[in-house]
């Protein structure tokens, strides 16, 4: 599902940054370094696109969807929504962002607030931007809403607590819909759940995209669930971008030496084809954000990593078509 | 069962079946709150119904029937003017009762706001709000309680107020810490990320799940407060005579401890079961309304 | 930074001739709870050989992990309890063993390591110490001594400067090393069995795997047999010879890896293989996911517990809870329909 | 849904049982068993008859007046020399006298206020130019002056000094220091608390080394008996140079008397000890003593039974303590000296109307006061203004204000009608204040509730429900308004009570108490009811008497004035003369044991420790 | 942690100039008339115009926020004023009863800690049995007791009745150790008894917390006895929230101790306190709030030291 760029993305996100500071000192004393979670990030999604964003905890990945929804003050970049900066944005745009932006989060049983019932839960977005005058058109639109992602509107008026993992996700994913957004930022939407449901949530999702043309942002570990689900997929390491290509390209024909670490990482559930798998196991652990390696973050634990590395910072560049990669050995 | 804040989510009533509200169906398996609660009750049902219970009024003065001992006629006897000890518990009861709910109640209205604004706002605000009640909690509540009733004088409502300033600082403490906790929960930036208000996300999700505790202690502070009464009357200072309270009663049986031991029994065992009942109710409502067993049923 | 291929599962087949060191026979372990009695464990039978590796699969609620415990006997009784069957470990039945037999074999003769690397290391001691702990206990060595084998533990599991690392805090490691401790101290007393429970769920997929070649190195090393118990269908697939999988409290198959991945012979069994997604080739449209939610175990269905959710569900399957039954060669399956599913596929 | 819970109860529900009935045997357990005989006595009978012997029989039959040597025509008498004072065998009795009591002391100087200097231990550390004994009369051995003559028109007192007195500080007393000492009360500056006593002095003269002259501005013959306070005690002038107030303040005033300041921890004890060279020899018997603050009665009652102190002063509203300590072994002395009266403000409606104030006589049944407040151990002498020790009591046969809450609703309904008001009675009329009585420190009032005001003391509560009940019973509506520490007297001196609870000291004279408390320039008065012409009549009888150095005419004259008081004025509603009670252990002695005349002293509770000694 | 603790020393500092502040203006919206603290109730020997020079000479009618910075200044150079009872010193007045308010604090913390971490531990580890029952009921009953009531009632039985132990007296330990020893059992217990109860619940839940920690489960994985298990490893981490709250306590003490001090005429700040609060005694009352906070701060101060000192996690921050 090759995409031309000249459709205007939903989603264009340009040398984002978010560096928090540590303060050492007392009150009074100056903060000595910050914490560069996300450094230098540049993406952009397409309508109905979906985009994985893969990486290993602390590779900023997170912080990119917090960003987006503005949980998290970025200290840098742009990130451009239809055309206009949402970091300039005053109240009145920024409230009309929020609505065509929904937000899917990893624990099932922490996302959904346990003193409220089901249809008060998915309502919530509705009532923030008086998107109904009426209680009933309202009720009528949670049903509505229970319905499409697979639940029977009988429950509207059950707890948190009454419902299993999966239901609780699809009640996330009710939420996020119900106030038709373009764009959904999925942090993590299946890693907390078991694999038989975790395939269900990844149909309904599929499912929700070709009918309501939504673009996903989907943020996981799981690299063969990303697969699954992406149309492009982008690896972080570290808060910066290491390769960023179709689908097909960064699983059959990955460039950047991290993302062959990562694929030759994961197991595969087939005996055969992991016996004959050459596996290269990185070694050492990822090195603490607030002191970087120089030159390129990888280098330290690279297995192709040289002096140059060390020197200068490796640039995104398209190595082959639709194929970026910020390394200087490719 | 009194409600101490309206705070606590309207009962549901589930088209499909009649279901308490869970905490209450909660609190009638815990067997101890059972019994604190059928107390409580039957003292609010004494105090209410006092005048149908009694022929005498409680500051009605017999001085020849004076220390008479437990009888038919007089229950728990008479003190050394000749009051009806029965009369007076019961009107004290309501007296004990309104002092322990009503500074309960001031002290959540001081405490709750106090916290969650310190919370949810952070930063300057808090640790403004913080290093008030620090203040507040350095200073021993006993004297801190003296100095407002000198100022406010002596009455039902001041002795509230003063206890009530008293307990607002746990309060605010409590309340705090448990916001802070929420505001690191999923559903907290999820409602943010919507764009919802502050003020509804302090209303709908900071306050329904961080206000347990302080219900908790809430019912505590109501046996703490009937203690303080009785304590700052023990040193003058609670409720003016002649309006019965328990405290008063116990201090003034205080003097008569050698000729009328039985003036002694009546309000000493009804503070201590009263008390002991709240903190029983306290310790069922901390196990219904603790959230981790929530999740799990 | 080592490059390997996988030989691991070759040295299973000269395992056969190797002696059994675990029997568990009908192990039944139940919970009473305020929503009723959950048997979490009914009526399971498995072994281990020497130097094996067995991987006990299923997903969350199937009663995996509390097989682990009730053979370590660190089943919190109440509100847990060990309902009935055998562990015949050593010579001994593990369920008859006194309080003192049992603190022998726990970290001595058997080891277990656990999910939560932040959680399992205790907070105000140091890691020198709780290394040391084991072999104080089992093989009673000085605290010098012990501090010195501690210190040779840490550098065999690869972490950097050890001896420096025996009075650091748990705080100030990050997951991997800890888990890397875990294994130290596991392995410490050189055990004939080790159980890694979800030992590498809560890490990230390189150190993970850093993690279970380290633990595969330091069993055959120390020739210790190996339970690893997961959810993980690739982990499976790479490390273990053989494999059981659970379901609502029993094993539901059992066989070598490879016979249970080529050729399924239990609906539940090909039902998760089939929903995880390939990271091999591109997939796109519906996975054949399996329908309907986890059973709660406080009122499973009559028959087969996973009849609800089975495509082959037959009248039988709901009247009876089918027998472990053979369906090829040292691979065995429940499953009434076995026969039929199994020609489809 | 009760008896469900408690068919199942569990262990806790036992244990809570178990609980409650520990408090009731500890609480029953705490009475010593012996509540039959103690204050439980009923309304009619007389106060519990104790089983002591007592040597100080209810004082029914009133004290024939003995004859009083404060009389004009009292000539120089022989100086007592040391031998014919009576000479208690010499075997040395010492040892340390604890005493415990209330009030606590705010510093150690007697001539400026503290609580309780007069009540407790002033007498101790100084012997004043003129000392008084139990009967009023004049007690030579205590008084430094030797003898005295009074001039012709009663203004110029000439006395003869006691020579070889040391001071505590090891001066001499003689004629220069005395007269520095009445010269330092005297000068306003230095607010000596005793300066109103002896202000009728204007001129104080040394004749010689020890005679010394005073000169009075009008004449007064309560002057000497003033001079048997604090205002006559010396101190010594050189310590005054070298400490000055603040010093005397922490270390005491060096003066005379047969103890001196030791130590002073404010708030725990007064620690004093024997002046070594004391001019009277072989006193004092003690070593020293120690004045033991001790808040709580009930703590003080169990102190002296368990022998950590050896006399104790305990209130008579704690009748239990009371009852408890007679029913012991310790030694009871009983002592009418205060007089407890509910004063109201005669000049401001409704009780500027007679009949108002007859009803609130009325109103007050004084036998159930006595019982229940005093246990039945106080005196209900409706007559007399003084207590009947005090050989001035007025004596009535029968009095025409008794108990009669019937005729008391009568007075009150006849003169609501008369005012078109309805009964009760709740308001009182604002008050202004005559040019005289502003400069006395009055102040305008304006109209407020009839109150009962008085301090939150346990024992003031107990008396403010009391009366307020009573009152309530015939048609008045009294609120409460229950001060705390020193709040309430002032509402009274600034006149904005209906019914002040007060009580008052007597003097060993009774003018002391009438002219500071009764008179118009009394601190009760000021701008209160002494502008009705009943009470310009009471004050004219009170100077009269103040003017007579002949005993029988005074108390003649006082014995009208308290008919006037009691009759016309009714300044107040008298409860009762309240009794002060102290204890003492078994190994405390005195001269004349068992008979305590000597050791108490007429005012209001101090006790002559300077004459008791322990016999352990 | 040194951060940790000077950030903590800064706050302690903020709190302190905040009491100061609110009790200085509390206290002088109080009705009474300081004055006749010093004049006595009828002001005898007083003219209306010398009351007022004693106002000129405390300073009374000067602007509030004048005199407070004035009484600041004063504090800061150790010199707490004059008392308005008898124009002496205020530091005399306090420095005598200090030693007798810290020996009963201590006591008091002492019965608390041993009685009830004691028994919390115990209730936990024999969780449900008729121990725990004993130990929760009588906690319960505890916290429900009036303090003035339970004195009063251990001086008839002890004092009178048995005699066993002394009724009055003020000692201090180290003066006199059998009587003071002896004088501070009561008071101690009187006023340290609900705060053991309060102890016990709190240390017994977080017993019962820690026992369920996943550690625990490791350490028993390892062979570790039973025994060690609660000792090595329990206890010490369940101390950890119990340690947080002694610090609140000390307010609590401070507080209880104005009615015990009361009851037992214990010469005390608490004592004290009561007496100058009737009397609206200004300076008297400051320097006591004064240094019961500054005293609840320090302990707050110390307990936080002492945690950080017991959890590596914050030593190492």
């Amino acid at each position: 599902m090759s995409m031309t760029t000249s459709t205007r993305s939903v989603l264009d996100i340009r040398d984002l940054q978010v560096h928090f500071p540590v303060n050492r000192g007392v009150l009074f004393i100056k903060n000595k370094g910050a914490v560069k979670a996300v450094d230098g990030v540049n993406l952009s999604i397409a309508p109905g696109e979906t985009v994985g964003l893969v990486g290993e905890s602390g590779s900023g990945k997170t912080t990119v969807g917090r960003a987006i929804i503005g949980l998290v003050k970025p200290t840098g970049g742009v990130i451009e929504f239809e055309g206009n900066n949402v970091l300039e944005m005053n109240s009145a745009a920024l409230r009309q962002f929020r609505r065509q932006v929904g937000v899917v989060f990893q624990d099932p049983y922490g996302s959904l607030n346990p003193r409220m019932t089901a249809e008060r839960i998915i309502s919530e977005p509705l009532v923030a931007h008086h998107l109904f005058n009426s209680k009933q058109e309202r009720r009528a639109r949670v049903q509505e809403l229970l319905e499409i992602v697979g639940l029977n509107a009988g429950m509207a008026s059950r707890y948190p607590h009454e419902f299993s993992g999966g239901q609780r996700q699809r009640i996330g994913i009710a939420r996020a819909i119900a106030s038709d957004p373009t764009l959904i930022i999925l942090d993590e939407p299946v890693s907390a759940l078991d694999v038989s449901i975790q395939a269900q949530i990844i149909n309904l999702l599929d499912e929700l995209q070709d009918r309501l043309q939504i673009a996903y942002l989907f943020i996981a570990h799981d690299l063969s669930v990303v697969r699954h689900a992406s149309d492009r997929v982008a690896v972080m390491y570290l808060g910066k971008l290491m390769e960023v290509a179709p689908r097909d390209a960064v699983y059959d024909n990955p460039l950047h030496p991290y993302t062959k670490a990562l694929l030759s990482a994961v197991p595969v559930p087939d005996p055969e084809i992991e016996k004959k798998r050459e596996r290269t196991i990185l070694t050492g652990d990822i090195p603490s954000p607030t002191n970087p390696p120089s030159g390129c973050v990888f280098r330290t634990r690279c297995p192709i990593a040289d002096e140059a590395c060390a020197e200068s910072i490796p640039e995104l560049r398209e190595v082959t078509p639709g194929q970026h990669v910020a390394c200087l050995k490719v | 069962m009194v409600k101490t804040s309206d705070s606590v989510e309207p009962s549901s009533v589930d088209t499909a079946r009649i279901q308490l509200p869970y905490w209450l169906a909660g609190l009638l398996r815990h067997r101890l709150s059972v019994i604190g609660g059928s107390f409580i009750l039957f003292v609010a049902f004494l105090a209410v119904f006092a005048p149908l219970l009694t022929g005498f009024e409680p500051t009605e003065v017999d001085p020849p029937n004076r220390f008479l001992r437990p009888s038919f006629e007089h229950l728990l006897g008479t003190d050394y003017l000749g009051r009806d000890q029965f009369t007076r518990l019961i009107y004290g009861a309501r007296i004990s009762m309104v002092v322990g709910i009503f500074s309960v109640v001031i002290a959540s209205f001081i405490g709750v706001p106090l916290g969650l604004t310190a919370a949810h706002f952070g930063g300057w605000t808090d640790s403004a709000i913080m290093r008030f009640i620090d203040a507040k909690l350095s200073i021993p509540g006993l004297i801190l309680a003296m100095m407002l009733l000198l100022m406010l004088g002596g009455g039902v409502l001041t002795v509230s107020i003063a206890l009530g300033i008293n307990l607002s600082s746990a309060q605010a403490r409590l309340i705090r810490s448990q916001a802070l906790s929420v505001k690191e929960r999923e559903y907290f930036h999820a409602a943010r990320a919507m764009g919802t208000s502050n003020w509804r996300l302090i209303l709908l999700h900071m306050m329904p799940n961080s206000i347990q505790p302080v219900i908790v202690q809430a019912s505590l502070g109501v046996g703490f407060a009937i203690l303080g009464e009785a304590s700052l009357s023990f040193l003058g200072l609670g409720v003016t005579p002649p309006t019965p309270t328990w405290g008063n009663m116990l201090s003034l049986a205080f003097q008569y401890m050698r000729s009328a031991p039985y003036l002694l029994f009546a309000p000493g065992v009804a503070i201590l079961l009263l008390v002991m009942s709240f903190s029983f109710v306290g310790d069922g409502l901390r196990d219904v309304l603790d959230p981790r067993l929530k999740g799990k049923i | 930074m080592t490059t390997q291929t996988n030989t691991e599962n070759d040295a299973a087949a000269s395992a056969d001739s190797a002696s059994t060191i675990l029997e568990v026979k009908n192990l039944s372990t139940q919970f009473r709870t305020r929503a009723g009695l959950v048997k979490a464990v009914d009526d399971v039978s498995f072994s281990v050989k020497e130097r094996e590796v067995l991987a006990i699969v299923g997903e969350s609620g199937c009663g995996k992990s509390v097989t682990a415990l009730s053979v370590m006997g660190l089943i919190p009784t109440p509100p847990g309890e060990i309902v009935g069957g055998e562990i015949m470990f050593g010579g001994k039945d593990l369920l008859q063993a006194s309080d003192d037999e049992m603190q022998e074999i726990r970290g001595g003769q058997m080891g277990m390591i656990f999910q939560e690397p932040m959680t399992s290391l205790n907070p105000v001691m140091t890691i020198g110490k709780q290394v040391a702990e084991p072999l104080r206990i089992h093989l009673g060595l000085s605290k010098a001594a012990a501090r010195v084998r501690a210190g040779e533990l840490l550098s065999l599991v690869g972490l950097p400067d050890p001896l420096e690392k025996l009075d650091d805090y748990p705080h100030q490691m990050s997951g991997g090393q800890r888990q890397r401790v875990m294994i130290a101290m596991a392995m410490s007393c050189e055990p004939k069995l080790l159980i890694a429970d979800e030992a590498t769920t809560a890490l990230d997929v390189t150190v993970q795997a850093q993690v279970l070649e380290l633990l595969i190195r330091v069993a055959e090393e120390f020739g210790t047999a190996l339970i690893i118990i997961t959810h993980n269908l690739g982990i499976v697939a790479r490390y273990a010879h053989r494999v059981n999988v659970m379901y609502a409290g029993k094993i539901r198959e059992s066989g070598t890896a490879a016979d249970v991945y080529k050729n399924p012979g239990h609906p539940y069994t090909a039902g998760l293989l089939s929903s995880v997604p390939s990271l091999m080739q591109s997939t796109s449209g519906k996975l054949q996911s399996i329908e309907g939610e986890i059973p709660d175990l406080t009122d499973l269905p009559s028959g087969c517990a996973f009849g609800p959710r089975c495509p082959y569900v037959q009248d039988r399957c709901r009247l009876e809870d089918p027998p472990l039954e053979n369906v090829g060669d040292d691979h065995i399956s429940a499953c009434w329909e076995s026969a039929q599913f199994r020609g489809t596929t | 849904m009760l008896i469900l819970s408690i068919r199942k109860y569990s262990s806790q529900l036992v244990l809570l049982l178990a609980g409650v009935l520990l408090i009731a045997a500890i609480s029953c357990g705490g009475s010593d068993g012996d509540d039959d005989s103690a204050a439980a006595a009923t309304s009619t009978s007389a106060p519990a008859a104790t089983a002591k012997p007592e040597a100080t029989a209810k004082p029914e039959a009133t004290l024939k007046p003995g004859t009083n040597p404060i009389s004009a025509t009292a000539t120089a008498a022989p100086v007592a020399t040391k031998a014919d004072v009576a000479e208690p065998e010499l075997l040395k009795r010492g040892g340390v006298l604890k005493y415990g009591a209330d009030p606590n002391n705010n510093h150690v100087f007697f001539q400026q206020y503290t609580p309780g200097a007069g009540a407790f231990w002033a007498m101790t550390v100084g012997d004043p130019l003129m000392a008084y004994g139990a009967d009023s009369e004049w007690l030579k051995e205590k008084s430094m002056a030797v003898s005295f003559d009074v001039s012709s028109d009663a203004q110029t007192l000439t006395f003869k000094l006691r020579e070889g007195v040391k001071m505590h500080d090891g001066t001499d007393y003689n004629a220069a220091v005395q007269k520095f000492s009445l010269d330092w009360v005297l000068d306003p500056d230095n607010t000596a608390v005793t300066r109103p006593q002896i202000a009728t002095i204007d001129k104080v003269t040394v004749i010689d080394e020890f005679t010394i002259e005073l000169h009075i501005s009008r004449v007064y013959t309560p002057i000497l008996s003033a001079l048997g306070m604090m205002g006559g005690m010396p101190f010594s002038p050189t310590a005054w140079e070298e400490q000055g107030a603040d010093g005397f303040k922490q270390n005491g005033a060096p003066s005379n008397g047969p103890f001196r300041v030791k130590e002073w921890i404010q708030g725990t004890r007064t620690t004093f000890e024997a002046h070594p060279d004391y001019w009277n020899e072989g006193k004092p018997y003690l070593d020293g003593w120690i004045w033991e603050e001790i808040g709580d009665s009930q703590v003080r009652g169990a102190a002296l039974t368990t022998g950590a102190i050896d006399l104790a002063q305990i209130p008579p509203s704690d009748t239990d303590t009371v009852a408890a300590l007679r029913a012991g072994d310790a030694h009871p002395f009983v002592n009418f000296a205060g007089v407890r009266i509910s004063h109201h403000n005669a000049a401001r409606a409704p009780f500027d109307d007679k009949r108002v104030r007859i009803a609130a006589q009325m109103a007050l049944d004084r036998q159930a006061w006595n019982d229940v407040l005093l246990g039945g151990e106080g005196h209900t002498y409706m007559g007399s203004v003084l207590p009947p020790t005090s050989g001035f009591a007025f004596e009535v046969d029968e009095y025409p204000y008794e108990y009669n809450p019937e005729k008391a609703r009568e007075l009150l309904e006849e003169y609501a009608a008369e005012k078109g008001l309805t009964l009760p009675l709740t308001t009182m009329s604002a008050f202004t204040c005559s040019a005289a009585q502003a400069e006395a420190g009055c102040v305008d009032l304006v109209e407020q509730p009839i109150s009962i005001v008085t301090t939150s003391s346990a024992e003031n509560v107990k008396r403010a429900e009391f009366e307020a009940a009573y009152f309530n019973a015939v048609g008045f509506e009294v609120t409460m308004d229950l001060g705390s520490g020193n709040e309430a007297p002032r509402t009274f001196v600034s006149k904005d009570a209906s019914f002040s609870l007060r009580g008052f000291g007597v003097r060993p004279h009774p003018s002391g108490s009438f002219d500071s408390y009764m008179g118009v320039g009394g601190y009760w008065n000021n701008g209160g009811w002494s502008t009705a012409p009943k009470q310009l009549e009471l004050q004219a009888i009170l100077e009269a008497a103040a003017a007579t150095y002949d005993y029988s005419e005074q108390v003649q004259l006082y014995k009208d004035a308290q008919e006037l008081y009691m009759l016309e004025a009714l300044g107040g509603v008298k409860s009762a003369n309240n009794p002060t009670f102290w204890f003492s252990n078994s190994n405390v002695k005195w001269e004349g044991w068992p008979n305590d005349k000597a050791v108490m002293f007429p005012s209001d509770s101090s006790m002559k420790v300077y004459n008791m000694w322990l016999d352990n | 942690m040194t951060r940790y603790l000077l950030s903590r020393l800064g706050q302690s500092i903020v709190v302190f100039l905040i009491v100061s502040v609110v009790v200085f203006f509390a206290v002088r919206t109080v009705p009474q008339d300081p004055i006749y603290a010093l004049v006595g109730e009828d002001a005898e020997g007083y003219t209306p115009a010398q009351i007022e020079t004693i106002r000129e000479e405390f300073g009374l009618n000067r602007p509030l926020p004048v005199q407070y910075m004035s009484w600041v200044g004063d504090a800061l150079k150790g010199d707490w004023g004059l008392s308005f009872q008898n124009k002496l010193p205020v530091i005399d007045l306090i420095k005598k009863r200090i030693p007798f308010t810290l020996t009963l604090a201590v006591g008091a913390m002492a019965i608390s800690i041993v009685f009830g971490i004691s028994t919390g531990v115990i209730a936990a580890l024999t969780r449900n049995s008729k121990w725990d029952m004993m130990a929760t009921g009588s906690a319960m009953f505890a916290v429900a007791v009036p303090e003035f009531w339970l004195a009063l009632m251990m001086i008839l039985f002890f004092g009178v009745t048995l005699g066993i132990l002394p009724v009055y007296g003020a000692v201090l330990i180290w003066d006199d150790p059998i009587e003071g020893f002896r004088l501070l059992i009561m008071p101690a217990f009187a006023l340290g008894i609900g705060g053991a109860a309060t102890l016990m619940r709190q240390s017994r839940s977080s017993m019962l917390e820690t026992m369920g920690e996943d550690y625990i489960r490791t350490a028993r994985s390892k062979g570790v006895k039973e025994k060690t298990v609660i000792i090595v490893h329990a206890l010490r981490n369940s101390l950890l929230p119990v340690v947080t709250i002694l610090g609140l306590r000390i307010g609590r003490v401070l507080g209880g101790a104005v009615v015990i001090e009361t009851m037992f005429s214990w010469p005390g700040l608490g004592q004290l306190a009561v007496s100058s609060l009737q009397k609206a005694d200004y300076p008297v009352i400051m320097a006591i709030v004064m240094f019961s906070s500054a005293a609840v701060i320090i302990a707050n101060f110390v307990t936080d030291i002492a945690y950080s000192y017991i959890d590596p996690r914050i030593r190492y921050a």
